[in-house]
Parts: C-alpha cells; structure tokens; sequence
C-alpha cells in the first residue's frame, strides 16, 4: 500500500498551512480535498484580512488562499483534488474517492483539517427553494459568478452574516434587512457598519416567522422575539423577497475523526462536538492531529496558526525535527495566535457582554442595537478628531486584534501601538496628506479622510468604496449617514484606483459643511 | 464509558406544541412532532431516535438535521444538548456510486493517482 | 442571463468554460461547461430541483457544496445526482426529480 | 431505581426486548438490563432484516415458523409501529453447481419438516425478479419468507414493552450472576446488584462471559458481520435474496434504499479496536459481489456502512432455554447472525417457559448442553 509521511483531509487554511510546515521540513505530504477547487473557504473570503502582518492582514482571503497554493507546490506538496475521503480506518488507513476508484493509503500521521459545516434554523417554510446558507450565496456569487437571488432577507448577524450582506451588494443583490433573534450585533461592529450604512436596516431581537411561496420563496415575515425566543404579536413585518440566507453558525465538520474512534466532546466554546485535543492539534490517537475549524470554530487567521502548529508537531512526532526545534517554533507561532484571540470577540470572550472598551469609553449601544455608531457616540472615539484640513477619522469603535492602518500611514498620523487590539488614535499634531492608504488598509472600511471645511461652505469625505459601476467625477449622488439614512446631496469629486489599494477604490464626495461628521456613504438614483 | 440511564424516569407527559409539524430532517421528512413523540415513545438517545424514525439516514446521512435534532430530544428529556452522544459516523463520508466504491484501484497505479 | 455576475468590483470578470447547451426537462438550456449544472440552473432562473417523496414538496439549491443533498435530479437517467458540484458538461439531459425518479407525481 | 422484579432479563437486544414484551402481556413484572447505551445496539439492528425459513437449519425451523405464522403477520398492529413486514418470498442464488447442491440440500431438509421451498432454474428466477443477472443459475424459493425492518421492530418490541411496565435499564453492563440457595437470583453489574426469580441471559457474544460466572458454558466465537445501505431507489423488488455463498444477502427497503449484508471472508481475523469497527476491504468487496447478481445497481450511491459482531456457535444454531442444572437461569443466545426473524417466536416462548414452564414448540434440540465431542 502506497505509504505517506503525512496525509492531511482538507485544503483549506489550516490543512495548506499544515502542508507547507511540514513540507519544509522533510516530510513527504498529500493533501486530500473533495472540492473541485483548493483553499477551502479562502477563496469565496473576498474582504481584507484582519490581524497584523504575521497573520497577512490586509490581503483578500482569496489571495491567501493563491499564495497558500504556492507556497505549497514550491515545497513539492501534492494536493489532490476532487478526492473525497471516504473513510478512516485503523493503522491509519485513508481510503480515498478519486475520480472513477476508490485508492487505500497508509500514513505515518494524519491531520484532519475539514472545517465546518453551517448550522441551520427551522421556520415555517425553511425547506423552500430559496432559503440558502450564507455559505450557498457566497459559494455562487464569488465561486461562480452567479448572483443568489434579487432581493434578500439575511438572518444572522455574526461576521458570516455582516460580511456575506456586503458581499451580496458588491455583486449586485438587494439586501432587505439583517436580522438576528440576539439582541445584539454578534460580528465586528466594522462590518456591521459597512452593511448599515448602505442603507441595510438591521433588526436585532427580530426572528424569521415564516417564509413564503408556494413553489420557492417570495417573500418573508419576521417579528420581534422576547427574552425567550417567543414571538411578539403585533411585531410582525413583511418584506417581499426571493431569498433568505441564513448564517447562523458553525459546527465543526469532526465525523471523520469520531469515525477514526478519537475522543471526542461536545463543547459549545468550540462550536460543537470536537476531538479532545491539545494546544497544539494532538488528538487521543498519537499521530493524529487537527486544526482549523474541525477542532473548534475561529477564523482562517488562526485556522492557519494551528494548521502551521500541526504541520510542525507532525514533523517531530516522525522526527524530521528534535523536539528543541518544534518547541522554537510553537512558542513563536502560540505567540502569533495569542495576538489573534486577543480583544472583545477573543474565544474567551464568547458569550460575555462586554460593556466598554479596553480604554474605559462605553461600547456604542447603537453599533449593538443596530449596526452603526451614532453621530454623538462616534465622538467618543480617539480615532475621531477635528483638525483643519484633510484627516483621517478612524471610526473603529471596538477592541479587535487588528493594525494595518497604523503601519499604512507613513506619516504617523494613526497610532495603535504594541497592543494589536487597541483602538487606533489619530495622533495630535501629525500632518495628514491625504494619500488615503490608511482608507484603503483598513480590512473594516472603517477610515475616512474628512476635510471637514474646504472653507467653500462645503467638505469632502472620502471613503472605501468596492462597488460597481465606478461613479465618474462630477456625478451626484444622495449622501448616506451612518445609518445608511439620506443625509444630503453630494457630488463626487474623485475617485482613485490604484494597484496599492488592491481594488478598495478611495471615492471623495463633496457635501455641504454641516454634514462633514455624518455622511459616510453615497448612493446613486 | 456508558451511563446508566433508567428508562422509566418520568420527563412528564407528551404536550403538543404548535409547530410540532415543522420539518426537521430534510431528506426523510421527519417532524420535530415525531422527533419528540419517539423520544416519550422512550427513544432516549441520538442512535434510538434515528434508527426509529429514520432522522439522518437519509442521502445527506444528518449532515444539516443532527443538530437540530440534538436540541429536540435534549429538551425533551429535560437535560443539556451537550449531555447527548451524536449518533457515530460511518463509511462512506459521502454518497458513492457503488461500482466506484467496488473499484478499487490495484497498487501498481497508487502511486500515480496522487 | 441576468444572475449572472458580468463583473465584480473585486474579482473582476470570471473565467468560465465554454458556452455549450444542455436540456432541462426537454427544453435546451445554456450554460458554461465545467461550471456546476446548479449554477447553470441558476442563472436560468430555476428554482424547484426537485419535489420530495413523502410530502411532494419543492426543494432547491440549499448548502451549495454538496453536503445538503437538497438540490439532487435526474442527471442523464441517473437520480439523485447532486447539482451543485457536478460540473455541467454539453448535451445532459436534466430532469426534475420527484421522489427518487423523473417520473411525476 | 426498580432493582427486583420477577424476571431479569439481560440484553436489550431483540430477543430481550421481545421476550420482555411477551412476559409483559402476561402480567409478569420485568427488568431488562443493557449493557451500552442504547437499545438495541448489537446485532437487532445491524443484521440485513431477513425473516426468512429457507436456509435455516432443521432443529430451528419449527419456531421460525411459528413465528411466521403467528405473530409477524400482525407484528405492526400490535406493536403500533410500521415493522415492514414482507412476505414476498425469498430466493437463495447459485451461480454453479456446488451452489446448486447446497442449495438442494437445504431444501430437502427443510421439506422434511413441511416447509414450502423448492428449487427453481435460472429462468424462473428472473420472472421473479428480472434484475437479476445471467449468472444466476439457480435457486431456492420459498414463498412464505420475507424481510422486516430491524430497527423499527426492535425498538418497537421496546417501546411496547415500556409502555406495559417493563423496566429498561441501558448503560448497565452485567459482570456476573449469583446463585442463591441453588437459584439463580442475582445479576450484579458494574454498578448495582439486581434480583429476579428467574433470569434470562440474551446478551448475544457477552453472554459466554456472563454464564462463565455461574459455570455454564456455551462454545461461541465471535466474528464480524458488515452491511451496507444504499440511497432511495425507485421500487424494483420485494423478495428478499440471499446466495449459496452466502457473499451477500439483503433486500429492497419500503424506503427504497437496499439493506445488503455480506462477507469479505476475513471477518473472523478481523481486529478489534473497541468499536465495531468495519474493515477497509469489506464493503467494496460487497459491491462487487452485489453487482454481478445486479448489474442495474452499479450506480446506486452507498450511504452509509457498518459492522456487527456475530455471536457464533460450533454447529450454527442457537442456544434456547431454561438451564435445568440451575433453577432460574435461561439462555438465549448464540444465533449466529440470523436472530432477528426468529426473534418473536423465541421471546414468545420463553415468555410462555418462564411462565408455565413448557413451550408449545420444542426447545429441546437447542439446549444449551447440546455440544459434545465429534467422536
């Protein structure tokens, strides 16, 4: 029987990541993808990356996903393609689906890195064609270039739920309403602001009662529930749609390793039933390993930490490495993945209300509420400065482990300094030139440039702006607020494309003075 | 480690619920009405559930009705989800033809195949 | 074909197989080889892939990855073919499932 | 937690469950111990649903078919759960004439005491069922066989069982017996010690280990039994088949997925890692065997595989009754990977020998100490 030093199940961050580690130290690896294409999720991810660099923030996860690849081929690792694993069985036998056969390899040690599966919810009418996963919608627009649906309902306002609404306008879909049966936002509140202020109203205490459509969904009604879950009579609202997403969590994709007889456990802080294992991916089977998803839910940022942490321990346990050398490494990359479980939404976290910031300033009850932070509210914030002139206002309101802006401004004007997840500042006294790098860094279009009186009676605003058509000079538009809200007309003024800005287009639009602190989007008739 | 577990503990009578007609299992059409008459039918466990009403047997093999499930019977019985062992997975991961699964590929060719 | 995305502010215009036709329930459809037949069905406008065997309900695209089984038809008189991640090849003949058979209800 | 009662029944298997049922109905109080988590766990639903005569050896046919004619015809009724009972007939294939001979023997023997089986050619199979390959030469026919849905039976048999007073305790794993005054009284398990007047052991393979404590011993090996499920097909027949070989076994469900059992011939090597676990070889070695009897099958999609252990016995027949050196203690066991069909015959008179004392159908030729020397 054909023999690896090294099987891993699953292309994606964490099984790639796993691949290349080991690969570069000697290792012979397959990687085994039942997908058409490799990656995972990395490429249906088309927003910037958070983290710092050591963790590629700022680059498009469909990027990663191509340097991945790359990097893996270089070092001579063979992902294998519409391979299904069909079974596991003992003396670490991988039976595999390749094409027309089925082919039995032995492996010295295995990683299992398969990922999630989306949880669903049950409505009236949830069966109907129509109602998708998030993951559905993204698999079509950004896999295969087919939009979902017309109008959509999303349920679900965790980062899947933010980040999928926003990727459904980036292709051109309506998007009617977010709603989320928690009474508060659950994602990054950057995401729910990009989302609110194209005008997506979110209702948070809201749930879905029924979908409607006799053949496939035309439309749907939700209401407001109470502390239980229970409708509210009389809160009912209806919205003609044709579809209805749903992006209400993870579960680990862990039947492979029940089936290999790991120990497993149900453990709702890791999104399910999970193998018992240790920091580094060591499952009750000596040689068997994990990481990403499958051993509890995070993000493809740390999905690629751990991968990278098996990768490394799969190298000593064949011993390809001395142990002094694994430890090296895994203090290093433990050091990387603490930076990315650090914040408000660190795992930790889960579950907790966290009432104010690391820097003491109250959390924006409006950003919770209903995705956007209050004209007042946004004052509160050290990124949020009035100065003459041209200035970055940077309205990132919660704790997230992330810097990019900071090392984007060659000027100095934002500082967030050693602590990822501080709030940025806009630094007194710095000279802002408006190159709008600090706008285009930003992975939560979070970072405005704002002169907020061109001494004309009027002000611009530019923003980040990643939609199609590109609007020319000139056009005018209706400003949008915070609350995606009509505040006022504006004009644009400019819009910069540039290779540097990896397709985050800066658009300045011109509003009248008064409105410098509230517009924040534009929208054309 | 097994548990022992006293099939006559009363978890109170059957009470029918207004959405006891909501679809749980999508592939065999099975009710969550079903799911928790089987369960004071004294179907206590993911593995006696299924293999009484079929939940999860079908084409997807539980892939979208095992949690959900999961939290019906959990409820019912009065306990945390947590509490309730998932019904094992098995051989084949995925639905396969059987002349593919019957296909297996000589060792000579094992080497090219990756 | 307008769910069809033409161009993406991010990913830009898409490459795609051919433009080769196919039959669904009889009458010819167009849509790009190697693309899955779900995505194909989708920009055709179709939502209804099957109905099923007990309550004869409507079902369509649900997971998109193939783990739902909901979107199955009869792909070349074969059942139960998953067509969100089977890739669209010239000249299939697809039909509409009811229960496990083309045959309606 | 009820810990006496007048039968301890240990297993919760099929037989455990039916015989529970039947001593219910008589009035008598029962507990029924299972040593894993669920009912039902060993081979009552893991077998291929075969409620069949033909094939069976002589000594057991008299109460598989007093089974078949008593109590499964309205097995659904009165367990208030659709059994999918079949009575279409089984056909055992041959493919040669080595299968042929078997075959007829079988039959012989089977007609000897007033079964309805005979052989039938090749053509006449496929009028019965026109699925089947050219390379079915012969085989057996007996009209009055059919197939049943385990699952559903057993838990049903349970469910019914429950509902009359039947006291189920699962997670309980029984370490041995306990004789008082020459008596079998009590069953202690890993965390209790139970007490009945009588006690039943139908605990399958475990139940060598069991009887080992009070000095009984019934010859049994284990060996590992793999099936496998397809989707849901459109309906194409009703009987249930088995072959010569015995390479595999199954049936059309009222599902429409097809329930096939058969053998890689390694199950007796096979190596336990503590879960009943199937082997790599097994299951594709099944669909080949499965395709040259249906060839129409090859695009069928397998869902989903298993494996359970076979309790079997040095001459492949059960192990049915009381153990007359030991008052209050009695088998049933060993049944070789065809329980399942017989199942409510047996827990029906045992039901009626823990009761009365006598059976209407003879026990005897599946006495316990049935097994002596070759010379």
């Amino acid at each position: 029987m054909k023999r690896f030093d090294l099987i891993i199940v699953g292309a994606g961050p964490s099984g790639l990541s796993a691949a290349i580690e080991a690969a570069k130290r000697g290792l012979n690896v397959v990687v085994f993808d039942e997908n058409e294409k490799p990656g995972g999720q990395l490429f249906k991810q088309i927003h910037k990356f958070f983290g710092s660099k050591e963790h590629r923030a700022k680059v498009r996860g469909f990027v990663i996903g191509q340097q991945l690849l790359k990097e893996a081929d270089e070092l001579g690792v063979k992902v294998v393609l519409n391979a299904t694993v069909i079974g596991l069985y003992q003396d670490k036998e991988v039976v595999v689906r390749i094409g027309e056969e089925v082919v039995h390899y032995k492996a010295d040690a295995i990683v299992i890195a398969t990922g999630a599966a989306e949880n669903m919810v049950t409505f009236k009418g949830w069966t109907l064609p129509g109602v998708i996963g998030a993951g559905a919608a993204q698999t079509m627009m950004n896999l295969h270039g087919v939009k979902p649906g017309n109008k959509v309902l999303m349920l679900g306002s965790g980062n899947v739920g933010l980040v999928v609404s926003f990727q459904l306008m980036q292709c051109g879909c309506e998007v009617v309403a977010l709603v989320d049966a928690a009474p508060r936002v659950g994602g990054y509140g950057v995401h729910a602001s990009k989302v609110a202020r194209c005008g997506v109203p979110f209702y948070l205490s809201h749930t879905i009662v029924e979908a409607e459509g006799e053949d496939h969904v035309t439309g749907v009604t939700i209401a407001k529930v109470d502390e239980k879950f229970k409708f509210i009579e009389g809160t009912e609202k209806h919205f003609d749609v044709d579809t209805i997403c749903l992006a209400v969590g993870l579960s680990p994709m862990s039947q492979l390793l029940k089936m290999a007889g790991c120990k497993m456990e149900d453990n709702p802080k890791r999104g399910g039933q999970v193998p018992i294992c240790d920091e580094y991916g060591r499952t009750s089977i000596p040689g068997v390993f994990v990481a990403g998803d499958v051993s509890g839910i995070e993000e493809a940022s740390s999905a690629m930490i751990e991968g990278r942490m098996a990768g490394v321990v799969a190298s000593e346990y064949l011993g390809y490495i001395e142990e002094k050398e694994r430890d090296e490494e895994l203090e290093g990359l433990s050091h990387a993945l603490d930076g990315l479980r650090q914040g408000m939404f660190a795992p930790k976290n889960r579950g907790k209300q966290i009432e104010e910031t690391e820097e003491g300033i109250p959390i924006s009850t409006n950003l919770l509420q209903k995705g956007y932070v209050s004209d007042a509210e946004i004052e509160h914030f050290p990124g949020v400065t009035h100065v003459v002139g041209v200035h970055p206002v940077i309205e990132c309101t919660q704790n997230i482990p992330c810097n990019p802006c900071q090392d984007a401004c060659k000027k100095g004007c934002i500082s967030i300094g050693c602590n990822i997840t501080s709030l940025p500042i806009a630094v007194p006294g710095s000279k802002c030139i408006g190159c709008g790098m600090c706008v285009a860094s930003c992975s939560g279009q979070a970072i405005f440039l704002v002169d907020e009186d061109c001494g004309d009676g009027t002000a611009t605003v530019t923003l980040p702006y990643e939609f199609l058509p590109l609007p020319e000079e000139g056009k005018k538009g209706t400003a949008l607020g915070r609350d995606g809200k009509p505040v006022c007309e504006a004009e644009v003024v400019s819009i910069k494309s540039a290779k540097a800005f990896d397709k985050t287009n800066l658009l300045t639009m011109r509003v009248p003075k008064e409105y410098a602190m509230q517009a924040r989007f534009i929208k054309f008739a | 480690m097994n548990t022992v577990n006293d099939r006559s503990r009363d978890i109170g009578p059957f009470v029918p619920m207004d959405d006891d007609d909501m679809l749980i299992c999508r592939c065999e059409e099975i009710t969550k009405g079903e799911i928790r008459r089987a369960v004071h039918d004294g179907m206590w466990t993911l593995t006696e559930i299924r293999r009484y009403l079929r939940t999860g047997m079908g084409l997807c093999q539980g892939q979208t009705c095992s949690r959900l499930v999961k939290g019906i019977v959990a409820r019912e019985l009065g306990v945390s989800p947590a509490e309730l062992e998932p019904a094992t997975s098995r051989v084949p991961m995925r639905p396969i033809e059987m002349r593919v699964f019957a296909n297996e590929m000589t060792e000579d060719k094992e080497a090219d195949a990756v | 074909m307008e769910a069809r995305i033409s161009e993406h502010p991010i990913l830009g215009v898409m490459e795609k197989g051919q433009l080769v036709s196919f039959t669904l329930d009889g009458k010819t459809v167009q849509g790009f080889e190697g693309e899955p037949i779900a995505a194909a069905l989708k920009a055709a406008g179709l939502m209804v892939h099957r109905y099923t065997a007990k309550e004869h309900k409507p079902r369509g695209i649900f997971c998109a990855i193939g783990r739902c089984t909901d979107c199955v038809m009869v792909v070349d008189g074969v059942p139960n073919v998953r067509t969100c991640i089977t890739p669209l090849r010239a000249g299939m003949q697809v039909k509409t499932q009811y229960g496990v058979s083309d045959r309606q209800f | 937690m009820k810990k006496t009662a007048e039968v301890v029944i240990i297993g919760g298997g099929i037989i455990g469950c039916a015989t529970a049922y039947y001593l219910a109905k008589l009035g008598r109080e029962v507990i029924v111990l299972e040593g894993s988590d669920h009912i039902g766990n060993g081979g009552s639903s893991r077998n291929g649903g075969g409620v069949r005569q033909s094939g069976r050896d002589v000594r057991e046919l008299p109460l598989v078919m007093y089974g078949i004619k008593n109590l499964w015809p309205t097995l659904s009724e009165e367990l208030e759960v659709d059994c999918e009972y079949h009575q279409d007939g089984n056909l055992r294939l041959g493919k040669t004439e080595k299968h042929r001979e078997i075959l007829t023997r079988l039959a012989d023997n089977a007609r000897g005491v007033g079964l309805d089986v005979r052989m039938i050619d090749g053509d006449e199979v496929r009028r019965i069922n026109p699925y089947l390959s050219d390379e079915v030469i012969c085989a057996s026919w007996c009209p009055t066989d059919g197939h049943a849905n385990p699952l559903t039976t057993t838990l049903g048999y349970y469910k019914m069982a429950r509902r009359m007073g039947v006291t189920f305790i699962t997670g309980e794993k029984v370490v041995s017996l306990g004789i008082i005054k020459g008596h079998v009284r009590k069953v202690v398990t890993e965390n209790n010690v139970y007490e009945g007047e009588n006690v039943l052991v139908a605990a399958g393979l475990d139940s060598r280990e069991i009887l080992t404590s009070v000095g009984i011993d019934i010859p049994m090996t284990n060996s590992l039994l793999e099936c496998l499920v397809t989707e849901a097909q459109p309906h194409m027949f009703d009987q249930m088949l088995g072959t010569a070989e015995a390479d595999f076994y199954g049936h059309q469900t009222k599902h429409g997925s097809f329930v096939f059992g058969g053998s890689s011939g390694l199950e007796r090597y096979n190596k336990d890692n503590g879960m009943v676990s199937n082997s790599s070889k097994t299951a594709p070695c099944i669909c080949r065997g499965i395709m040259k009897y249906f060839p129409d099958l090859a695009d069928a999609k397998i869902v989903r595989t298993w494996a359970g252990w076979m309790d079997a016995s040095s001459d492949g027949v059960p192990s049915i009754g009381a153990v007359d050196e030991l008052p209050g203690l009695y088998v049933a066991c060993a049944f070789n990977g065809h329980g399942f069909g017989i199942a409510p015959a047996v827990g029906h008179q045992l039901a009626q020998l823990i009761t009365t004392g006598s059976t209407e159908i003879s026990l005897h030729e599946l006495r316990y100490d049935r097994y002596k020397a070759k010379i």
